[in-house]
């Protein structure tokens, strides 16, 4: 039993940490977040010189044969500094699925992503859908040789930056059956994609996709892929698990320092015994969603795997939420402003929450795998 | 013990209700969903003229200054009713602050220049409370007055000043003995906001409202006749206002119209094929909010039958305040759950964007955003229960 | 609106109160409720000459014509003083369903409730039952002219000094089904009757009662009970949830005293910001169950009074034990003491929040008639 | 990163189940259900005794003493698998309180005097910590220990004394110099329990067992040879022990083993004709509070992995009693939720009679009201909080 991280997995931590210290400061942040691109290209360009993008693959596919903890190491950083690169969906979500798939498509897009040339966006959600992978509305025909997609896809998280999407699709059984559900890998640029792009709250972009006889190449198994994509969002909810816990320490740091410095009545209001008891219990969430996240990132794979990251899903939302809103009534008005850094990352924070299922759905999902 | 309202009182009713009906078709539709409005100036205004001319604009003050001088019952009858039917609140800077400050405290001259013209809408205000270093902790402001001949000096800071882009005056307390205790030496001032060295900064809040201000005073002059009472009392007007503030009925009413926006949506949303509002795990935290609304609802019905015997009711009342804002985070929570992913890009903090999903999604996240100061502004909910614990259970 | 309580209520308060302060003192209580009876017999006749039997039944039966604001006058007194008594199973549930049915079992038995010259106790609830009323494994049988009990009931609070039971059946109809429910009066002396008694929580006593081919008179119309039921058993809920408030009042000013006078560090531990703000948590939640309380007994009877039983019901029950906890907490090692009152309170809130349903059946009934 | 054990400490695991798959028979049934064990003193020494015999009764002593000198891993495993188990702990009070005291401080004559009967089990000890006006406020304690040639004479009052009524010797704090300030002037003494001028009277809690005791001394007579340590330092020695307590690990494997217990229980207990287990409210509140439980796992494996490589572990441990506390007291809440009506009679507080329903609903009630005392006892959860936010959080 030890939970220290090896010396390659703190080199990775400590070069993504300098450089986000020195070139994704908060009023960088600001700055590229409110330009009509809404990021700084660079950024994606040296993730993959520092070889973030290729930890966690396969050495046969270009990436540096990591696995779940490096992206744990990679998302807490980016948690702690609110980047807004997709890192997940593409390297967790695609470079999962591919490996999983393997094959001609796993050989030609995984050395893609390893080398930071290629942006995927996961397009999985539908306004009927909520939380459940498999009611879709999105159907996908074989036609030839390759498969046509038609259908709608909401806030696809990072979609305005990909050149390709993921997208789950229907090619057999009745709406929320577990069998029929296939993926598909969609060039953005192809026929019939048509995306309404917006700004999703902490800084991020998303679209709304629409397919209209899109041709889709297939991956992996036809109508097999429920099961493969449950295991890939495990260990896609594993990695913002680590993301919010970057974000929670950065919160707990500002309060106490705050607490420390403002005065109210005389004194730091730090000295007041109900907000010092509030920042003990914010400590405790923190204390509790660091072993949540670990435990996810820890237990991927297992044979009670899935439950442990549904449990730890559910029980870090909640701290994390704790965590926030007390951060928000510490900070008095201050905590409410768009200028202080302490109201984005409570958003980014109620973003994780709600994104591939909120506590509800994982505390269900819980009770579903114990019976 | 009588649940029904009197004759007297329920005819009272069926006029608000005729006067809702006809109003109603005269106001913006965007009025009617606090959710999702972003209110111009004109916006507000529309509401506040339509309710002047009815003269029903304000509805506590005396007959003698133009107010409506309701009973306790009527009052609650009206904001009641006026929530009920997703009617917007008037702003209380002007008829429920510096009005009953200045018809209590103010002289003649003051009560003839300043009342009629915010009845009438002509004047918007604002409020000079907080400052950086002042918050929850009012008696520590340093803004500066010093007196100059037949006016004022005033320099210094005032910040989170609602709405204060739309306004012609500002209400300010202002330290005019820095010698003195802190709660001593501050004075109740009325600034034109057109006055040289005021400078007016947005501060863009989380849901991206440009709702509040900072407002600069760099050696403005201010006549000496706006000052409201005696120099170095206006701690005891800011008290007499807070309490006022405190008082304030029908929140809960609000919070209900919220709740029913929220059911409706309940219903529209889908889980797993079903309406949300079946989904065990969303009905059961409906249900639970809802019943702590309907207490609240008899809470505020016990203080408001208490307030109109004519017994006095003191900080008992903080608790309205403390619950209600709870509640009300609560309403704005589910309702953010309830669109599920459709709550991500709508929190207005980009601009004045169409809803993106569902209309009924529009605003729904910065609404739960922009309620956490709620529990914040106006006396945080830990000052609030400093104040029970003192005055009500005598710790 | 007017919340203020007629004369006669005021004057039943007064003398019911100075009569409990003068002869249910706590000292009593723990002498009386240590007793192999459990209770004072005498209570129950003073209680009848000071007219609370008879004040909310109708005068054409020995009543005082009063109603539900009567019986909450009564129960809050009761809580006050921790009453064991069975007020409501013998005047608001016996003498409910009785005025409910009319007739001749109505003539004869509500007199004799008025006067204080019967017990009743209610018997519906079954082991596989919880707090569904229609889940029955008890039946009833015509014969001849009379009616046959068979079966079990759990946990019939104040069966031991009851002289005659109400028990629910089903006299037809699936377990479950809400057509035929049926109520019956059976005297407890009766053939076939058998009972385990024993002790319940804050000094309460309780039986397990057997019926084997028991002879019982039905109440009103066979296998129609369920609805008269409901809205008798409203009526029960909104009388203890009076009684919770009485006892949350206690609990409250016996908290407040304690910190005013208990010191710890140098000073009384009610100068403490968390204790004080954990004080006026617990005042806010004894308003808001007093007007919970207040909402249930104004309401009875109208088209959304269950509705509104069922919401107090919930709401008043998180709202006692948050109260109670804090109690208990904030007395430290003394408010764990058998001797100290403040743990029989708690234990009559928590045995309050389960009966006639816990705070989860009300939310599912309050969505139910929402719908 | 590895949630593994090594080759040796896996060795070890097998072990421990080994001796619990042969102790289990030997012991009482009701050791292995915590909730409804009322144990005697005979109950509790089986078990002790046993554990003594195979060399493992304490495990954190050094061998020199008869310990069995385990790392933090092999005690971690030890008792995770112990409450997997079901099987009791061992009491704290000589084991793991005065034990470690003597051993650090004792001179040798006490450790030859004490330490073997502590580990045979042939002296019971009890703790004379608080006292009625002091109780989380140890620095007040009141109890006089005058020296008088050759002994102390003791008077003065404990409360809260856990099992005093079994006990054959009592560790208490006791005031030597009444001059001093609060915090000296505190001595660490050794108590015969069988002196003359000792009364132990029983406190009955919540849920009718006799659990505490007050103790009472009236010139009791103690020799000057069972003070530990100096005179007058006995605040070190008692701040030596808080701290040896608190980070007393694997209290969610208690927690563990009665969720366990709980969903057998809502597996047999029915709603509307199924199992409540399956009922989506009680599954929703069970599947919460496991995660909660999970999350701990986790954290105490974090602290015992740092304590394991030797980094020293400080009030950051605290978290674990008051996040530990609340999991205790919300799994006995839901058990006595789960047997509906039947936890109404079930509460131990009028005698040992047999369980009233279904055999599981025994005790459960008791077990709620008497696990209040988690956040209470051992330093209330509102010292442990004030801790944390001084010690780790630097307020």
């Amino acid at each position: 039993m030890d939970f220290s991280f090896s010396e390659e997995q703190n080199l990775l931590r400590n070069s993504l940490s300098r450089y986000l210290a020195d070139h994704y400061s908060y009023e960088d942040w600001r700055k590229f977040t409110a330009s009509p691109e809404g990021r700084d290209p660079r950024h994606w360009r040296q993730f993959a010189e520092l070889g973030l993008l290729a930890a966690p693959l396969p050495e046969e596919h270009g990436g540096l044969g990591g696995g779940a903890i490096e992206s744990m190491v990679v998302m807490e950083e980016f948690g702690r500094a609110l980047v807004v690169e997709p890192f997940v969906p593409t390297v967790v979500i695609g470079g999962g699925l591919l490996m999983n798939a393997g094959g001609a498509l796993a050989e030609e897009i995984l050395p893609k992503i390893a080398g930071g040339e290629t942006i995927l966006a996961f397009a999985f959600a539908e306004a009927q859908g909520r939380y459940n992978l498999a009611d879709l509305a999105t159907t996908a025909k074989k036609q030839g040789g390759a498969h046509i997609l038609n259908g709608q896809k909401s806030v696809v998280l990072g979609a305005p930056w990909a050149d390709t999407l993921i997208v789950t699709a229907r090619t057999g059984g009745a709406r929320r059956e577990p069998g029929g559900v296939s993926v598909f890998l969609v060039e953005k640029g192809a026929k019939g994609v048509s995306t309404r792009d917006y700004a999703a709250m902490s800084g991020l972009r998303a679209s709304d996709v629409g397919f209209e006889n899109t041709p889709a190449r297939l991956i992996g198994e036809e109508g097999a892929a429920l099961e493969p994509l449950e295991k890939v969002m495990d260990h896609a909810i594993a990695a913002h698990l680590a993301e919010a816990n970057g974000a929670i320490a950065r919160l707990m740091a500002a309060t106490t320092e705050y607490a420390k410095t403002r005065k109210q009545f005389g004194q730091p209001i730090g000295k007041f015994q109900v907000l010092q008891h509030r920042m003990v219990d914010m400590y405790i969430a923190q204390q509790q969603a660091l072993s949540a996240g670990l435990m996810a990132n820890l237990k991927l794979g297992d044979t009670d795997g899935s439950r442990a990251v549904s449990a730890a899903k559910a029980a870090a939302g909640k701290y994390a939420r704790a965590v926030a809103e007390s951060a928000v009534q510490i900070h008095g008005g201050i905590g409410m402003t768009g200028e202080l850094d302490v109201g984005h990352y409570f958003k980014r924070l109620v973003l994780l929450e709600t994104l591939y299922g909120s506590p509800d759905h994982h505390l269900r999902r819980m009770a579903r795998l114990d019976q | 013990m009588d649940l029904s309202f009197s004759p007297q009182e329920e005819a009272f009713r069926q006029e608000v209700l005729g006067f809702i009906a006809e109003a109603k078709p005269k106001l913006p539709q965007k009025l009617g969903a606090p959710e999702q409005a972003r209110l111009s100036k004109d916006d507000y205004l529309i509401w506040h003229r339509l309710l002047f001319k009815k003269g029903w604009v304000a509805p506590a003050w005396p007959k003698a200054f133009g107010g409506a001088d309701w009973s306790v019952t009527q009052r609650y009858i009206f904001s009641t009713e006026i929530a009920k039917a997703g009617m917007p609140t008037t702003l209380p800077f002007g008829l429920g602050m510096v009005g009953p400050v200045i018809i209590a405290f103010g002289n003649d001259a003051q009560k003839k220049k300043f009342l009629p013209r915010i009845l009438s809408g002509d004047d918007w205000w604002c409020q000079g409370y907080s400052e950086p270093g002042a918050g929850s902790d009012l008696a520590s402001l340093r803004c500066r007055a010093v007196r100059d001949g037949d006016h004022y000096v005033v320099t210094g800071q005032k910040t989170w000043t609602t709405l204060a882009q739309y306004a012609d005056w500002i209400f300010c307390l202002v330290r005019t003995d820095p010698a003195a205790k802190p709660q001593e030496g501050i004075s109740f001032l009325l600034i034109d906001m057109k006055s040289p060295g005021i400078t007016v900064k947005p501060i863009v809040i989380l849901d991206g409202a440009p709702e509040v201000n900072e407002v600069f005073f760099d050696s403005v002059k201010v006549p000496a006749e706006n000052l409201v009472g005696d120099e170095n009392k206006g701690w005891t007007y800011a008290k007499f206002l807070l309490a006022h503030e405190r008082s304030a009925l029908a929140s809960a009413s609000r919070s209900r119209a919220a709740l029913a926006r929220l059911k409706a949506i309940a219903k529209a949303e889908q889980l797993d094929g079903a309406p949300l509002i079946r989904d065990p795990d969303f009905a059961h935290k409906l249900a639970a909010l809802e019943a702590d609304l309907m207490a609240l609802e008899f809470t505020e019905l016990r203080i408001l039958s208490q307030e109109a015997k004519g017994e006095k009711v003191g900080s008992e009342s903080s608790i309205l305040k403390v619950a209600g804002s709870e509640i009300q985070q609560r309403v704005a929570d589910l309702a953010m759950e309830a669109v599920g992913y459709y709550a991500l890009p709508n929190d207005m903090s980009l601009g004045d964007n169409e809803a993106v999903g569902p209309d009924y999604a529009r605003g729904l996240a910065g609404r739960y955003f922009n309620l956490r100061k709620a529990s914040i502004y106006g006396g945080s909910n830990e000052i609030q229960r400093n104040i029970i614990a003192k005055a009500v259970l005598g710790l």
